[in-house]
């Protein structure tokens, strides 16, 4: 069950990151990063099983952390919107070089 | 004179008061600079050249004493201050001199006041900036002669740099921004390397004694590395040296930076910078290192690069159009003399070395200082430029003509000294490298006799040379001295020869035993 | 005093600075936001703030004077701790002072900017303090989230916005490899107490255990980022070029510190063991870091993104003092932190003082000439130039930074004799930029029409002053920082118990 | 410096007498340097502003000609301190003359066994080396002592002549003063580097010399060349005196010939030394491959010509040698090869002389011949002959020299006087002097007869005794049984003397035909100019009257014992004896070279119908009736021209060497190594490649976040895999 849990966690994991390499759209990429660390939740969750309540306490954290960081996120992202009317990254990139 | 020296107790205190003289020097004149803001320009000129002048002329009489309370004949430092400075890194104020170190001082507190001279009136935007450098880079400059702290040579040796930098960059000619630049990079990447070796050598001598030091005496004497180590910080050390004197094929920073330098920038580069790094090789890299200085394939290698710098910096100085990179030429000529003399590790040769080091300083200096006259009557440094103008500025002719001779080498003239005892001494341990070497009288004379005839004989075909005026009071009496010396030297060396025979001897003996003690093998050893 | 962390009150003893400055932060934050939005508003709220962080200095520095101690807990309780405390702080003062003059000049009103750097600073404290992953973990948060917010803080500029969006991104992203990192180790090694982690790995021998490696690789990732070592750099430059200067420098140099305290306090404390492992990696991120960070300053032209990628450089150097993995280094780490805060503040605070409305003017072409029109303010920078350079005398401070690392590196058990080479190589690239700094400013003739700068805000002055002088002075005496960083570096528990060498 | 230990200074004989004071012998034309030095500057000299940077004044070149006046001596007033040079140029000389007579008194008062040596300071007390600054007065010294102020006293007394119009005035008495006072510390030094000071000082007032109206480039070119070959040489006297000291661990004269005794004999080290010493003494004696400057030095004053290119300073590699007898003597080799290089530059040079127009080239190739006579001399070990020959050839050629200055100085006057500008010195612009200045013409007539070898001028006698040594040697001496690439000393010998032979002819036609084309046949100087020619004053044909008597009684200095009827023979070879004689005996293998009376009858006899047979060839052949002046000359075709554009050596000389020199050092050192390779490839190709690191770099930096988070990743991926796969 633990090594099940784990392997779900790592390919949901994965999928985040890949979402976040392959998405234009910020608003996605914040979601796929969300979704990363909900994979890392569940993983914490999982080894709770195996060393005590430490795990669970941890993903108490993260899910808060997660929530002030998405308010935080979004504002940002409504602020470039102001500027460009877009939240396509590729449209983002006057800061280079 | 000893007597009076010994009753004010100069030897204690002489040391750090060279070093802090300049220093304060530089903190009057930004003063001056704030206080006088409102007067007019001319007169804040005219008063900021003059407290340089008063500071660089007590700077040199203080200094004139080292000459008789520096007892050559005695083994130890002399007029030594030993002072913390970081107890928890072991760093300390070590300074002191003997005969060899004593001699670069005064060549350096001496033409101070003349270089001050020399840019009397050709210095004209920001002065007091101008002079405030001038003396921290004389700081640095007797820094670097009397430390015998490891770190603290290193400080001193960097902190030129900087002074140099803005000298350069800032009243400079044309290339100035290239020249100042490649100059400080240039010398960093061998400094650096040295900083690293620095390191090595201080933690191995703190592992020896118990607690950190840097201290040179206790690291000469009591430091061991196996022969790999030690080749490898000798490359290091010798690198930072060999960039500094420069030697073949590090010296291609030098003819920008001469050429691009103001007239005090390139005195000052010639005469004395440059003998840093003999120095550096004679003070440091030849006693720390002697198994890997007197490793026959290091050795050989040294001297070829020497012996390529005099004949390739002759051979190239024949072809410059450019006067002041045509000494700046003829430097890698001398100090390639300078090399071969501290590397053929005779007596002689090492006396004659150091005759160079000085003979160069004189002649270079004065070189420099003909060129920035007549460059600010003329404002080119182009030889193309002159010609024939012996008619209408004899007494510039007159010194020049004097001048070059004793780069030539001239017998009478210091230059001759200098050279022929490099040669007679190198060649009992460096045969055919010194036949090779002694080619260059030909090729000095070369070049120095054609720059010659373009610049002051031949026809006058320049009518903008028709209206030159001579030297003035001024000039001719800061020329005088050295002319003074470029003769007395040639004529009766002796006075400063007794002076650094001994640490020269001591010198040779050492690296040759200590050399002997630990034969220079490459094995496959350590690190 | 030993502080028994088990016992609640004495926890919250033990955490005091910290509370406090959190404390009065959120009573700021809502005198700040009680009042419509006014430059006199602003000015007020970052007075307060200067009077907080003032308290919070002493009350930092009372602690740390009674040598105190704690039991093994979610909290350290040591002088290292207090040593990143200061750095931080004194960052945040310099922050909240440069903002205040800099705020009305681009007239960014919100007066909650102050208690921004405020909170992102007790999540630094939270940082220094912490000897868990749950704390560090939520000490890189609460410092990051607000400084996302800070990067963004001058909403008419679009650039300010992008910086903003980007390091959010990014950093959301890292801090996902990160926890996975926390949670891989958590599950190899059963804790997240630093100490206990430190002690099962030894103990365990779990060098060689997957789940170990790959937490440690995913920490090292997480730590890399927030400190902008290559390749996690990317963000950098253009975060640092985006956000108001006043935060640039902020976070060049106390979120730098805190970040990279954490990160010495996690290998120090946690990481021991697994030295075979970490040392390969982490000499190549510092060497990257060197190399790209330097050369690739060499292409800049705007002020801002220069001092960035001369941070990134810094990491590279900083890194160095993490792989001797010494208590020599640790103190190298410190002393090194210190000259190069003060150094690159001094730089943002002169590029502050350069630039103009709508963060114009901090291109290098701005600074040709400054030393014909501004002397002083010249002379200053290139004291800051030759700091970061490493310069003996002329660049204080600096040149004894380097030289302290150089020292660690090559007196460590395995020497860093190849690093140290390629360190004082990159240096001489280093020069390159630095140097072309102050040939610009006092070898180029200022541009015809080039407006002289406009004079700068006593607070801005007072930073420039208080970091150059402080940079000289130190330069010339620093045995006192010496002494400093070497009691204060971080011992473990059991480290403490064996007999260890000095640091020098 | 070791001082020989078998002379305690004090003990000498002559340190009681009036020698003592030989260091006063070149402090005295030092102090005349220093005056007419003095009196130059201040001549010539204006101080500038004390302001230099400040504009030009336009009308400041008024107060000077500018630089017009290329040949000042055109200029019509005397210089304002002429006086007091006059008096002090050549006082200093007349009495340093005077002292150099009482030396010799005193000394012939004297019975001396070692040299006389005087040490003034200690010069280079380094390690071994232990140089002092010592004076050496001995009879061979004494002997180059007398010639050189004797002979300088004439030569400065016809200068206050022959430059009395010239702008340059003290600043040529200066130079002129120095001259002797370095040529006195040649003579006179006591051990090879002291020797090499006034060795260096004399080239380096020849260069003055030469340049002395530096405003026209071919004279500046000329001095300058001078003292470049010449410092070609000076590498060789370098190298030897290296060897010496370290070979030898003495560079005293003393000592050198006491630990030279000890070489081996033919061995390599003496033969190299001595090998490197003659090049020095090719350079500045002017010897092949290394003569080309000495011609080109014609273009320095005439009088300067006659003092240092021809009667003292050319010849001092003939005194090196004679000073290192012991030396040579030990290396039979390195005596052929100087031997036969003087023979042949001997004939070489007197083929040359043979179709030069310019009268003062014809005399200086005839130098260049003479001074290989006296290599030849110094070479076979016949060290006597040698000084013998030098002495003499200093009165006839120090005569025919100012001779011929006096022959410009007319015809100078004479195209001034009509403001001709026309070659004053080329012989097809003269023709038929004799009767505008008689003295002039017989003087020089004499000189001729003695160049030439007509018995019982001087020439006759010591020409004679060179061609005799040689001939003696080739049958027996340590030469002839040496051998040079494989070539027995005896046959090379005999070559050399076959080579004297052909140039004694030659001397004997070209000499002629410069009297002829000068004094005999019409004038062709131009009918304006006719009228000024007119005999020089009788302040420079004092000197020149002195020097013919010099040229007429020279040879009785050393009389041969064929001809003792005529007076003592000898003395010069008695009086050298206790310096060369030692050396001279090794080479001719212990005994004094003997020869039958009638062998030496018929060389003599010899000789004497060669010189006959060349002047009276010299007489039936040319025709001076038929030239035309320079202006109206053909060009010469085939052997000719070849002759008279010297065989095209110094054309060779700069395709060969100075121009590939040039080239390498622009082309290949220069733009290409130093410009291009270190400079451009390593230094700013070093931080052009950080810069385009840096470039690239910052071009990675795309502003998408895109790009960063796939930076990052790859980080990661690599981390990882650095972290597991160990």
């Amino acid at each position: 069950m633990l090594v099940e849990a784990l392997a779900l966690s790592a390919v949901l994991f994965t999928i985040g990151v890949i979402g976040v390499l392959t998405r234009r759209n910020a608003i996605i990429i914040f979601m796929c990063v969300e979704l990363m660390l909900n994979a890392v939740n569940l993983s914490f969750v999982a080894l709770s099983t195996l060393h005590g309540a430490t795990g669970q306490v941890f993903v108490v954290f993260t899910m808060t952390v997660a929530a002030a960081e998405a308010a935080v996120g979004l504002a940002i992202i409504i602020a470039i919107f102001r500027h460009t009317q877009t939240v396509n990254l590729q449209n983002i990139n006057i800061l280079k070089g | 004179m000893t007597a009076f020296l010994s009753s004010i107790n100069y030897s204690a205190w002489i040391v750090p008061v060279l070093l802090l003289l300049p220093a304060f020097g530089a903190v009057g004149l930004l003063a001056h600079a704030r206080l006088s803001a409102g007067d007019a320009a001319d007169k804040r000129w005219r008063e900021a050249r003059l407290l340089a002048l008063a500071f660089f002329v007590a700077e040199a009489i203080l200094s004139l004493g080292l000459w008789w309370s520096v007892d050559p004949a005695v083994a130890g430092w002399q007029a030594a201050v030993d002072l913390p400075w970081i107890p928890q890194w072991g760093i300390r104020f070590t300074v002191g001199l003997d005969g060899i170190s004593m001699t670069l001082v005064l060549l350096t507190t001496l033409l101070m006041p003349l270089v001050i001279l020399g840019s009397w009136t050709s210095i004209r935007s920001k002065v007091h900036s101008y002079y405030a450098l001038l003396m921290l880079l004389t700081v640095g400059m007797l820094g670097v002669f009397v430390s015998l702290d490891l770190v603290l040579f290193y400080v001193m040796w960097e902190i030129m740099l900087v002074p140099m930098y803005l000298i350069i960059g800032v009243w400079g000619g044309e290339r100035r921004l290239y020249a100042s630049l490649k100059f400080f990079i240039y010398t960093m990447v061998g400094s650096l390397l040295m900083l690293v070796a620095i390191l090595y050598l201080g933690s191995e001598a703190s592992r020896v004694l118990g607690s950190p030091t840097f201290s040179y005496d206790f690291i000469l004497n009591n430091v061991r590395l196996d022969p790999t180590t030690t080749l490898w910080l000798f490359g290091a050390f010798a690198l930072a040296f060999a960039v500094k004197v420069p030697m073949f094929p590090f010296h291609t920073w030098l003819p920008d930076a001469h050429v691009e330098a103001p007239t005090a920038g390139s005195v000052i580069l010639a005469a004395i910078m440059l003998k840093m790094g003999t120095f550096g090789f004679i003070r440091f890299a030849l006693p720390l290192f002697p198994s890997a200085a007197m490793n026959p394939a290091v050795r050989t290698f040294m001297v070829t690069l020497a012996v390529i710098g005099i004949v390739y910096g002759a051979l190239v100085a024949l072809v410059q159009p450019d006067f002041k990179k045509l000494v700046a030429y003829s430097s890698v000529s001398h100090l390639g003399f300078v090399m071969l003399g501290i590397f053929a590790l005779t007596v002689e040769s090492m006396q004659g070395a150091l005759m160079v080091t000085i003979n160069h300083g004189v002649s270079t200096g004065a070189l420099f200082l003909l060129i920035g006259m007549i460059y600010e009557r003329r404002h080119t440094r182009m030889i193309a430029d002159y010609g024939g103008i012996a008619k209408v500025v004899p007494i510039f002719a007159t010194i020049l003509t004097i001048v070059c001779l004793s780069s030539i080498g001239v017998p009478g003239t210091n230059g001759f000294i200098g050279e022929f005892l490099v040669l007679v001494g190198s060649y009992k341990t460096q045969p055919l490298a010194t036949i090779i070497a002694a080619t260059s009288v030909v090729f000095a004379a070369a070049y120095m006799l054609w720059a010659l005839q373009r610049i002051i004989y031949n026809p006058m075909t320049k009518p903008e040379n028709e209206g030159l005026k001579d030297l003035n009071w001024r000039e001719i009496g800061l020329m005088v001295p050295l002319l003074i010396a470029i003769l007395w030297l040639g004529v009766y060396p002796k006075p400063l020869l007794d002076k650094t025979e001994p640490a020269a001897r001591r010198l040779v003996e050492s690296v040759q035993t200590a050399a002997a003690r630990t034969p220079a093998r490459a094995t496959n050893g350590a690190r | 005093m030993n502080y028994e962390l088990a016992n609640p009150s004495q926890l919250m003893q033990a955490f005091a600075p910290d509370l406090l400055l959190m404390g009065g932060a959120m009573v700021l934050m809502l005198w700040a936001a009680w009042r419509p939005e006014s430059n006199e508003h602003q000015r007020a709220v970052g007075k307060a703030s200067l009077a907080l962080i003032a308290a919070t200095i002493g009350m930092t520095l009372w602690y740390s004077t009674r040598g105190l101690s704690s039991s093994l807990g979610v909290i350290a309780v040591d002088n290292f701790r207090w040593a990143t405390d200061l750095i931080c702080l004194l960052g945040a003062a310099g922050a909240i002072a440069l903002s205040m003059d800099y705020n009305v000049r681009e007239r960014i009103l919100p007066a909650e900017s102050h208690v921004l750097v405020l909170f992102a600073t007790s999540g630094m404290m939270v940082l220094a303090a912490a000897r868990d992953l749950m704390i560090v973990f939520l000490g890189i948060e609460l410092m990051s989230v607000a400084i996302y917010v800070l990067a963004g803080l001058n909403r008419r500029s679009e650039k300010s916005a992008e910086g903003s969006l980007k390091y959010f991104l990014l950093g959301a992203f890292a801090t996902g490899f990160l926890l996975y990192g926390v949670a891989l180790i958590y599950g190899a090694t059963g804790s997240t107490n630093l100490v206990e982690i430190g002690e099962r790995v030894v103990r365990g021998n779990f060098i060689g255990h997957p789940m170990m490696l790959v937490g440690t690789g995913l920490l090292l990732v997480g730590f890399g980022f927030k400190v902008a070592a290559a390749p996690f750099h990317m963000w950098a430059p253009d975060v640092y070029e985006g956000a108001p200067t006043p935060i640039t420098a902020f976070m060049a140099t106390a979120v730098k510190a805190a970040a990279f305290a954490t990160f010495l306090r996690v290998w120090i404390e946690a990481m021991p063991g697994m030295g075979e492992a970490w040392f390969a990696p982490i000499w190549w991120l510092a060497a990257l870091a060197m190399f790209l960070g330097n050369t690739v300053a060499l292409a800049q032209r705007n002020m801002k993104r220069l001092l960035a990628y001369s941070s990134i450089a810094h990491t590279g150097y900083l890194l160095v003092a993490v792989a001797t993995g010494t208590l020599g280094g640790s103190a190298a780490f410190l002393f090194y932190l210190v000259a190069y805060s003060l150094a690159s503040f001094g730089a943002f605070a002169v590029v502050i003082t350069v630039g103009r409305e709508g963060d114009a003017n901090n291109d290098l072409s701005d600074y040709e000439g400054l030393w014909s029109v501004r002397p002083w303010l010249a002379i200053a920078m290139s004291v800051f130039m030759l700091s970061l350079m490493g310069f003996p005398v002329f660049g204080g401070i600096g040149f004894f930074g380097k030289w302290y690392l150089l020292m660690a590196a090559i007196e460590a058990p395995r020497p860093l004799t190849t690093l140290a080479i390629v360190l004082v190589l990159t240096s001489v690239v280093s020069a390159g930029y630095y140097l072309n700094v102050v040939r610009v400013m006092f070898m180029k003739p200022r541009p015809e029409g080039a407006r002289d700068p406009e004079p700068a805000g006593a607070l801005t002055r007072g930073v420039v002053l208080a970091t150059a002088v402080a940079i000289l002075a130190l330069g010339i005496m620093p045995t006192r920082v010496i002494s400093w960083s070497r009691g204060s570096i971080p011992r473990p528990p059991h480290v403490q118990a064996a007999a260890v060498d000095a640091p020098r | 410096m070791m001082i020989p230990a078998m002379t305690p200074e004090g003990a000498h004989p002559l340190a009681t007498t009036v020698a003592r004071l030989v260091w006063l012998l070149p402090l005295l034309p030092l102090l005349g340097f220093l005056i007419n030095g003095t009196l130059a500057m201040l001549g010539v000299a204006k101080v500038g502003p004390a302001d230099p940077s400040a504009g030009h004044d336009e009308h400041a070149h008024a107060a000077h000609t500018g630089g017009h006046d290329d040949h000042a001596h055109h200029a019509p007033t005397r210089h304002k301190f002429a006086g007091i040079v006059s008096l002090i140029g050549p006082g200093v000389l007349i009495a340093a003359f005077g002292l150099a007579v009482a030396c010799f008194l005193a000394m012939r008062g004297v019975e001396m066994e070692h040299p006389y040596i005087v040490t003034l300071y200690q010069w280079m007390p380094v390690g071994d080396l232990n140089l002092a600054a010592t004076f050496q007065l001995d009879q061979l010294s004494m002997v180059m002592v007398l010639v050189v102020t004797g002979v300088g006293t004439l030569i400065h007394v016809f200068s206050v002549g022959y430059m009395q119009e010239d702008p340059g005035y003290p600043r040529y008495f200066a130079y002129l003063n120095l001259f002797i006072f370095f040529m006195l510390i040649l003579v006179l030094g006591g051990n090879y580097p002291l020797l090499f000071v006034g060795w260096e000082g004399v080239g380096l007032c020849s260069y003055l010399l030469i340049g002395f109206w530096f405003s026209e480039k071919a004279n500046a070119d000329a001095g300058k060349k001078a003292f470049i070959v010449n410092r070609i040489g000076d590498f060789g006297f370098l190298v030897a005196m290296f060897l010496m000291f370290a070979n030898l661990g003495a560079l005293d004269f003393g000592n050198v010939a006491a630990k030279a005794a000890e070489l081996p004999m033919g061995g390599v080290m003496a033969t190299t030394i001595c090998l490197f010493l003659f090049l020095g003494c090719a350079g500045k004696s002017a010897q092949i491959p290394l003569y080309v400057w000495l011609p080109d030095a014609m273009a320095g004053p005439t009088p300067v010509s006659a003092l240092i290119h021809a009667a003292t300073m050319v010849t001092a590699g003939v005194y090196l040698i004679a000073r290192s007898a012991t030396l040579f003597s030990m290396a039979p080799t390195a005596q052929l090869v100087v031997a036969l290089v003087g023979g042949l530059t001997a004939f070489f040079a007197a083929t040359i002389g043979l179709k030069q127009w310019d009268i003062k080239k014809v005399l200086a190739y005839s130098t260049v011949s003479q001074l290989g006579y006296m290599f030849v001399a110094v070479g076979v070990g016949a060290y006597v002959a040698g000084i013998f020959h030098l002495v003499t050839h200093a009165f006839f050629k120090a005569l025919l020299f100012l001779g011929s200055g006096s022959v410009i100085y007319a015809m100078h006057a004479a195209y001034h006087a009509t403001h001709k500008h026309d070659d004053a010195q080329d012989m097809r612009n003269m023709g038929g002097l004799r009767k505008f200045m008689p003295v002039t013409f017989y003087l020089m007539w004499i000189a001729t007869l003695a160049i030439a070898g007509i018995p019982f001028f001087s020439g006759f006698f010591s020409k004679d005794e060179i061609l005799g040594s040689v001939f003696a040697r080739a049958h027996g001496s340590t030469l002839a049984d040496a051998s040079l690439l494989g070539v027995p000393g005896g046959t090379i010998l005999m070559l050399i003397y076959g080579l004297g032979l052909a140039s004694a002819l030659m001397t004997a036609i070209y000499m002629t035909r410069m009297m002829l084309y000068t004094f005999h046949g019409p004038n062709r100087t131009g009918e304006a100019e006719r009228p000024h020619l007119a005999e020089a004053p009788w302040i420079m044909t004092g000197p020149l009257v002195v020097l013919g008597a010099l040229s007429l009684v020279g040879g009785w200095l050393n009389v041969p014992a064929l001809l003792g009827a005529i007076g003592p023979v000898g003395v010069l070879d008695h009086w050298l004896e206790p310096v060369v004689g030692e050396a001279a005996l090794r080479t001719t293998l212990g005994a004094a070279p003997h020869m039958t009376h009638e062998t030496e009858l018929m060389l003599v006899g010899v000789a004497i119908a060669i010189a006959t047979a060349g002047i009276a060839f010299a007489v039936w052949r040319l025709k001076p009736a038929a030239l035309v002046a320079k202006k109206d000359a053909v060009a010469p075709q085939g052997i000719d021209r070849i002759l008279e554009n010297k065989y095209f050596v110094d054309e060779g000389y700069d395709k060969g060497i100075v121009q590939p020199t040039l080239d390498v050092s622009r082309v290949v050192l220069w733009k290409g190594l130093d410009t291009g390779i270190i400079d451009g490839l390593f230094v700013n190709g070093s931080a052009l490649l950080a810069r385009a690191i840096g470039w690239m770099g910052s071009q990675l930096q795309t502003g998408q976040v895109g790009t960063y988070a796939w930076v990052l990743l790859i980080g990661v991926i690599t981390l990882l895999g650095a972290f597991t796969f160990r």
